[in-house]
């Protein structure tokens, strides 16, 4: 049972699809400058991945190769559409702050990857694992680069004033510029974190 | 006047990459070399001029006739799709070199959110004809400046010796940063 | 006369005055000579003598194996003890002949006047610089008799001597120009002969006005029907470099990889010249040549006149000797000259001049990184990017190397002279230009 | 001789110059624009350059670790310049931080002198700008009080927002502005240090300030022209920043491409931009243009000949 | 009404790209050797180039059009041999074993010492350029660690002593080391030999080397003599031991004046 605790515990560390794997890096860039946005597009992804992830690995077999890819988009621009509709209609907030990039998970490499690379290989169990796994991934590294955004550029986390009112917060970090720079630093640190830890 | 500031805005001021983060994994993967950086970005307009007509008139003539906005994401990322495979056989085909240096991002373009994210930029602002060919057009001129400074600025790291654990991403991302932040000074420079 | 130059070079510390006013003495001949038998650019020599002859001074031991490539002469009269491998100032070990000094000095009775100049054709002046075994006294040593002989298509009209000197610390040339100025001009006008040349130009550096005024007076004198111009240079190291010495004189650039006769020019050195002018008049093969020996590591420098195979060792004695924070030994000038590891070398026909540095100037700087400072892109006078170049070597980018121009250098040393990172580019391109040399090989 | 030979490649003798005596000409050159400085704005603005270079020093012995606090003076210099692009009073913590970010993000990311792509000293001033605009742009500017060491501070707006300061006022320094940019006297004086010691070529600076001028002359003839470029940072960022030789290109072309383009993209941001300056934006979009333009512009070797059509 | 009309945009979107991209496939269709694509995953992708190609890449295409033996990748060994043979279905072929590399130099600096001292680039080559390397013995290892630098799978370090070791584990006898090494030091071996040999590189006379090194072979041939397999030879100078015939017996070891045949395990060894 312990390869089944590693596919889902993968995405979290080793195969972690945003400090590892590089990927989906528009939206970690573009709408974590805060917490709860980071946290809600993670959801996103989370979800989306999920449910692609179960109906990909369920009819596997039943799509021919040359057209997977474009059956694939089908299927999670569906579920995209669905999130959509959903963030709209019950956080129209959040919805609102992530504007296109909603409609742009369809292209989010993560999902088209996992699809690619493991569903598409895997049975159903294995697959829901390997989206958990990697949506949690996504999740926690979204939220954590939105808690350091949020901290530092508006002196705050989901919403809750850490820093005090005396605070002066650093806009760099709420503007695109400061997007590039944070998740550039934060790579780095992983880098040496993970070659500190001996993950490779 | 006002097309030459769509232009403006499109390749400077909000560049696709460097203010709204569109088109980031190419970005990444991609600006090792000059000449790969010209060639994708090349690859970009294209398709996305292209991907972007298309799904201008069918967002016209077959979407919103029967109100079925909410069929954008799906409608649109299938004509993308269908379109970059079409792009990557011709290539193939035609020009071996260049697909072989493209290598898998070509496939990848199609989910290169740049190209969805311009043609539903597009028809979001409801630009007409022209404008929809002209924004495209920029935005693909404004992600092959991005990737090309990117990739000068990577030749030459190439050749410094810095901390292994901040050599690739991390430092490019740095970079894009700061790069950024020198586009910030053309902000406000038209107003559209 | 207004002065000429080029673009880009360096203004180094000449040092020059401890010896350019030192008149030309001769060495003591030593108790033995070590004469190699690989003396030039090319072929090696192959000993016509065996173990045990008895030889004269002057008499040939050495006979080229190859167009390219000179003979090879007797310094001394005496014994041959000895042929056998030894050090040689290009790094490795190279066959050579030992010769015992009888002290005679007995002449080859081989050696005798030739014709005057006005009798000699062309084609006995070409044979005469073969037989004397005369070779480019600069430094790079490269065959005369092979300069003399363009191929066909290609006129010469110009030929230029080198007097510019511009390697601080060497004042050979500049007391040949003085002291024997007449046979300068000889050796030009047997040269231009040779070549069918119209045009002799002398180019002296401006820091040496009293070689110039004694160069004007000797054409003034000497130049016959003959057009010979001296030219004032401006003092900037590398003046005399062959490519930067034609812009200066005729203004014509040298195309890259190609050779002076490209634009129909041949470069000889004032020492050529002189040994040119003296075959002619005495018959006299190269078998000794001046050298400066100088630096502040030695106790009394001068500029001498020596004889082929003579230990360095054995000059720096008579020298006084070495003081004692002298840490290095350079054969030729402290730009391009070759660092030695011993002094048990022998002096050969390249060897312009004998150079002692001293402990601070070999001090090991640490290399830092690139500023990009553009100093040396400045001062390169081949308009390369060193720095480029550098950085690409370092990092093994052999391609980039090539591409920024590293088989165009020449090696003068501005780059790494200038560089305030203390870089040593001219060592990465030369590793590059090895490099990429063997990578078009295959 | 008791000790080994030493061989080494040619050439043999050295220049004296160092990476250390550059970085001292550099600051010897930035000394009559500090004085100028605290001339105009008193003891404020040398606490300002005192803790930017102090704080710049620190962050980079930290991070080298080599244990000489003074290195080669590249920090030194990146701090004083990143406080000359500062108004004479920011808080304190602000100053701190540019230092910290020019020295780690722009400088150390990269591995270190010699390998930034970006000017250093603006970018902490860039990150400065984004993150707290309203201590060091906006309405910060204090009106200098020659000698009033003592005198409260009086905000007056910068002469690029005012448009009506006296060219000869520009001159002087006596104009509200950052700290190293009012005078344009202390700012020649040192320019000329540094041409004197060959550490910069006309060209960078030539282009930048030339087309400055030209594009100053069609936004009202040439007391205009004049105006823009004795106004605010054009000078010291053509002097010492545009000049930085890590991040402009080497060869002479890309030199004056180089400053043409520093001046262009400042003189758009002046006369259409949403800023009064564009100096520090423009250096640093010329600094990632900086490998390009040297990739375009490779000096003609010496005998080569230009293919003809 | 509304439910009907996406079906039929969606249906008729896809049904006209699948026309087109059906077309399209057949007739652009480009042949390719899906073999190439699987020998690359097989190969390690260290892309050290030991094959004689600039990179994996460039190997598995030649090994799938046969150009090439399918034995070419010396890191992959045997292992990855037999997985390229069995993705082009022929006859896996008897390749050798593994090899490693072996350093043939004991003379760190305190028993081999500079004839002067060098400044300049740290890397061998370069210190070759002048005067032959400063070492005096123009055989030994310099130990400025080029090989180190260039072993693409990181098993060489240098050692306290100066002198590189070779991490057996890790090498692979790519051989991009011996290539490297301007001086010939590194000997490319196969990792299943018997421990004994003679690290010593030098091919000079006895008395040159007594006067460069403490620790090289000075050709007195007692090895020779003493061992009973006849299988150590004096090659130009320098005791060689071939490993085919030597049954590890240590009668040369005993007789050695020099001290310097070593088993394989211990010389490695070195804090």
């Amino acid at each position: 049972m312990s390869t089944l605790a590693q596919e889902f515990s993968k995405g979290i560390f080793k195969e972690n699809p945003t400090f590892r794997l590089l990927l989906g890096m528009c939206p970690t860039l573009a709408i974590t400058t805060t917490a709860f946005f980071g946290f809600g597009m993670g959801v996103s992804v989370l979800a989306v991945l999920l449910c692609s992830n179960i109906v990909i690995s369920a009819v596997r077999n039943l799509i021919p190769d040359k057209v997977r890819m474009p059956a694939y988009i089908l299927i999670i621009a569906a579920f995209v559409s669905a999130t959509d509709m959903l963030l709209n209609a019950y956080v129209p907030d959040l919805h609102k702050a992530l504007g296109i990039f909603i409609p742009l998970i369809v292209v989010n490499c993560i999902i088209m990857g996992r699809a690619e690379a493991f569903a598409r290989k895997n049975n159903v169990v294995r697959s829901i694992l390997d989206a958990l796994g990697m949506g949690v991934g996504v999740t926690i590294s979204l939220t954590l680069v939105g808690i350091i955004r949020e901290l530092f550029g508006a002196g705050s986390i989901f919403g809750f004033n850490i820093m005090g009112s005396a605070y002066e917060p650093m806009m760099l970090l709420a503007s695109p510029p400061g997007a590039f720079i944070t998740l550039g630093i934060l790579l780095g640190l992983c880098n040496f974190a993970f070659k500190r830890l001996g993950i490779e | 006047m006002n097309l030459l500031a769509l232009i403006f805005v499109a390749i400077l001021a909000n560049n696709i990459v460097l203010s709204q983060f569109l088109g980031i994994c190419p970005y990444l993967g991609l600006s090792r070399k000059l000449e790969t950086s010209v060639g994708m970005g090349l690859a970009v307009v294209f398709v996305m001029t292209m991907s972007a007509i298309v799904t201008w008139i069918i967002d016209l003539f077959l979407l919103q006739p029967f109100s079925l906005e909410y069929l954008r994401t799906i409608a649109f990322i299938l004509i993308i799709a269908g379109l970059v495979q079409f792009v990557e056989m011709v290539l193939k085909k035609t020009n071996p070199a260049l697909f072989r240096a493209l290598g898998i991002y070509l496939p990848l373009i199609t989910t290169n959110c740049t190209i969805l994210g311009v043609a539903i930029l597009n028809v979001q602002s409801q630009h007409n004809i022209v404008e929809t060919i002209v924004y495209s057009i920029a935005t693909g001129v404004g992600f092959t400046l991005a990737m090309v400074l990117m990739a000068g600025i990577r030749e030459r790291l190439e050749l410094a010796t810095m901390s292994s654990y901040l050599k690739g991403a991390a430092v490019t991302l740095v970079s894009a940063g700061i790069l950024s932040l020198a586009f910030m000074g053309f902000k406000g420079m038209v107003a559209l | 006369m207004s002065e000429r130059t080029f673009v880009g070079g360096i203004h180094p510390g000449y040092a020059k005055e401890n010896t350019a006013g030192m008149p030309i003495v001769p060495a003591e001949a030593p108790s033995q000579v070590i004469i190699p038998l690989h003396q030039n650019i090319g072929a090696p020599c192959e000993a016509v003598v065996e173990v045990g002859d008895e030889v004269k001074m002057g008499q040939k031991i050495g006979e080229p194996l190859g167009f390219v490539s000179a003979p090879i002469f007797a310094s001394v009269s005496g014994k041959v003890s000895k042929i056998e491998p030894f050090n040689h100032a290009l790094g490795t070990p190279v066959p050579a002949v030992f010769i015992e000094n009888d002290g005679q000095d007995t002449p080859f009775e081989g050696i005798k006047p030739n014709k005057s100049l006005e009798e000699l054709t062309p084609e006995e002046i070409i044979a005469i610089s073969k037989e004397a075994g005369l070779v480019g006294l600069g430094g790079a040593t490269f065959p005369t008799h092979v300069k003399l002989s363009p191929p066909p298509d290609i006129q010469i009209d110009t030929v230029i001597i080198n007097g510019a000197e511009c390697e601080p610390f060497l004042t050979a040339d500049h007391r040949l120009m003085l002291e024997r100025a007449d046979d300068v001009v000889l050796g030009l006008k047997a040269f231009m002969k040779a070549l069918g040349a119209t045009r002799g130009i002398i180019g002296v550096e401006d820091n040496k006005p009293d070689a110039i005024s004694s160069m004007n007076k000797a054409v003034a004198e000497n130049s016959g029907d003959y057009n010979i111009e001296v030219h004032t240079l401006h003092t900037k190291y590398p003046q005399g470099a062959e490519k930067m010495l034609i812009k200066a004189t005729t203004g014509r650039e040298v195309p890259p990889g190609a050779l002076p006769m490209a634009v129909n020019v041949v470069n000889q050195n004032t020492g050529t010249a002189i040994a040119l002018a003296e075959a002619i008049k005495l018959g006299k093969p190269l078998y000794e040549r001046v050298v400066t020996v100088t630096g502040p590591g030695i106790n009394k420098p001068g500029n001498f006149l020596v004889r082929n195979g003579t230990l360095i060792r054995d000059i720096i004695e008579q020298c006084g000797g070495l003081t004692p924070d002298a840490r290095k030994l350079i054969l030729g000038g402290p730009m391009m000259g070759v660092a030695q590891p011993t002094d048990e070398i022998p002096a050969i026909k390249g060897t312009s001049g004998v150079l002692i540095l001293t402990e601070e100037f070999v001090r090991d700087q640490p290399i830092a990184a690139c500023i990009k400072c553009g100093k040396c892109v400045e001062v390169c006078p081949m308009n390369l990017l060193p720095s480029f170049i550098g950085s690409a070597a370092e990092k093994k980018e052999y391609v980039l190397a090539e591409k920024y121009g590293a088989m165009d250098c020449f090696e003068c040393g501005c780059c790494t002279y200038t560089c305030p990172a203390k870089r040593p580019l001219v060592q990465w391109i030369r590793i590059a230009k090895g490099a990429i040399a063997a990578s078009r090989k295959k | 001789m008791e000790r080994k030979l030493v061989v080494s490649s040619s050439p043999h003798i050295k220049s004296p110059e160092t990476i250390q005596s550059i970085m001292v000409d550099v600051l010897v050159a930035l000394f009559p624009v500090a004085l100028m400085a605290v001339f105009l704005f008193g003891f404020r603005a040398l606490a300002t350059m005192v803790i930017a270079v102090i704080v710049a020093m620190a962050t980079e012995a930290i991070i080298l670790r080599n244990g000489s606090f003074f290195g080669d003076g590249s920090a030194a210099v990146t701090g004083l310049l990143l406080a000359m692009t500062l108004p004479p009073s920011p808080p304190w913590w602000v100053v701190a931080i540019g230092s910290i970010v020019a020295i780690g993000i722009g400088k150390h990311i990269y591995g270190g002198l010699g390998n930034n792509i970006f000017n250093p000293a603006l970018v902490g001033r860039a990150v400065l700008f984004v993150s707290w605009g309203t201590h060091v742009a906006g309405s910060v500017w204090t009106r200098p009080v020659p000698f009033g060491f003592t005198a409260d501070a009086i905000t007056q707006a910068s002469p690029l927002v005012t448009y009506n300061a006296s060219l000869g006022d520009l001159f002087m320094g006596t104009v509200s502005g950052a700290l190293g940019e009012t005078s344009a006297l202390a700012l020649i004086i040192g320019a000329i240090w540094l041409f004197y010691r060959g550490h910069i070529d006309w060209r960078i600076p030539g282009g930048f300030i030339g087309i400055v001028f030209i594009l100053g002359l069609f936004d009202g003839g040439f007391s205009m022209g004049l105006y823009h470029v004795l106004a605010g940072g054009v000078l010291l960022g053509a002097f010492f920043m545009a000049t930085d030789m890590v991040t402009s290109p080497v060869t002479p072309a890309g030199k004056l491409i180089f400053g043409l383009g520093c001046g262009i993209v400042t003189m758009a941001i002046r006369l259409f931009g949403g800023m009064p300056e564009g100096v520090t934006f423009g250096i640093l979009l010329m600094n990632g243009l900086t490998p390009l333009i040297d990739n375009m512009t490779l000096p003609k070797k010496f005998g080569e000949v230009k293919k003809s059509a | 009404m509304e439910l009907v009309m996406s079906m039929a945009i969606i249906g008729g979107l896809g049904l006209f790209f699948a026309i087109v991209l059906a077309y399209a496939a057949q007739r652009f269709a480009v042949e390719e050797d899906p073999r190439v694509e699987m020998v690359i995953d097989l190969l390690p992708g260290a892309n050290c180039g030991a094959c004689g190609f600039s990179g994996c890449a460039a190997a598995a295409e030649k090994i799938c059009c046969g150009e090439v033996p399918v034995d070419s990748c010396i890191p992959g060994g045997k292992a990855v041999c037999d997985s390229i043979c069995e993705v082009l279905g022929v006859a896996a072929v008897a390749s050798e074993g593994r090899k490693v590399a072996e350093i043939h130099c004991l003379g760190s600096r305190d028993v081999a010492p500079d004839k002067f001292e060098y400044q300049g680039v740290h890397d061998c080559k370069a210190a070759m350029m002048y005067s032959g390397g400063f070492k005096a013995c123009s055989y030994g290892c310099l130990g400025l660690g080029t090989c180190v630098e260039v072993c693409p799978f990181d098993a060489l370090s240098m050692g306290a002593n100066g002198l590189p070791q070779v991490d057996t584990e890790k090498c692979t006898g790519c051989g991009v080391c011996a290539k490297a090494c301007p001086r010939g030091v590194i000997h490319i071996v196969s990792a299943d030999r018997k421990a004994k040999y003679v690290p010593c590189n030098s091919h000079d006379r006895g008395k040159t080397v007594r006067q460069v090194c403490e620790v090289g072979c000075i050709a007195c041939r007692a090895c020779v003599r003493a061992c009973p397999n006849e299988a150590i030879t004096m090659e130009d100078n320098l005791a060689v031991i071939n490993r085919d015939k030597c049954d590890d017996c240590g009668k040369c070891v005993e007789v050695c004046k020099r001290g310097i045949i070593k088993d394989v395990g211990k010389v490695l060894v070195v804090a």
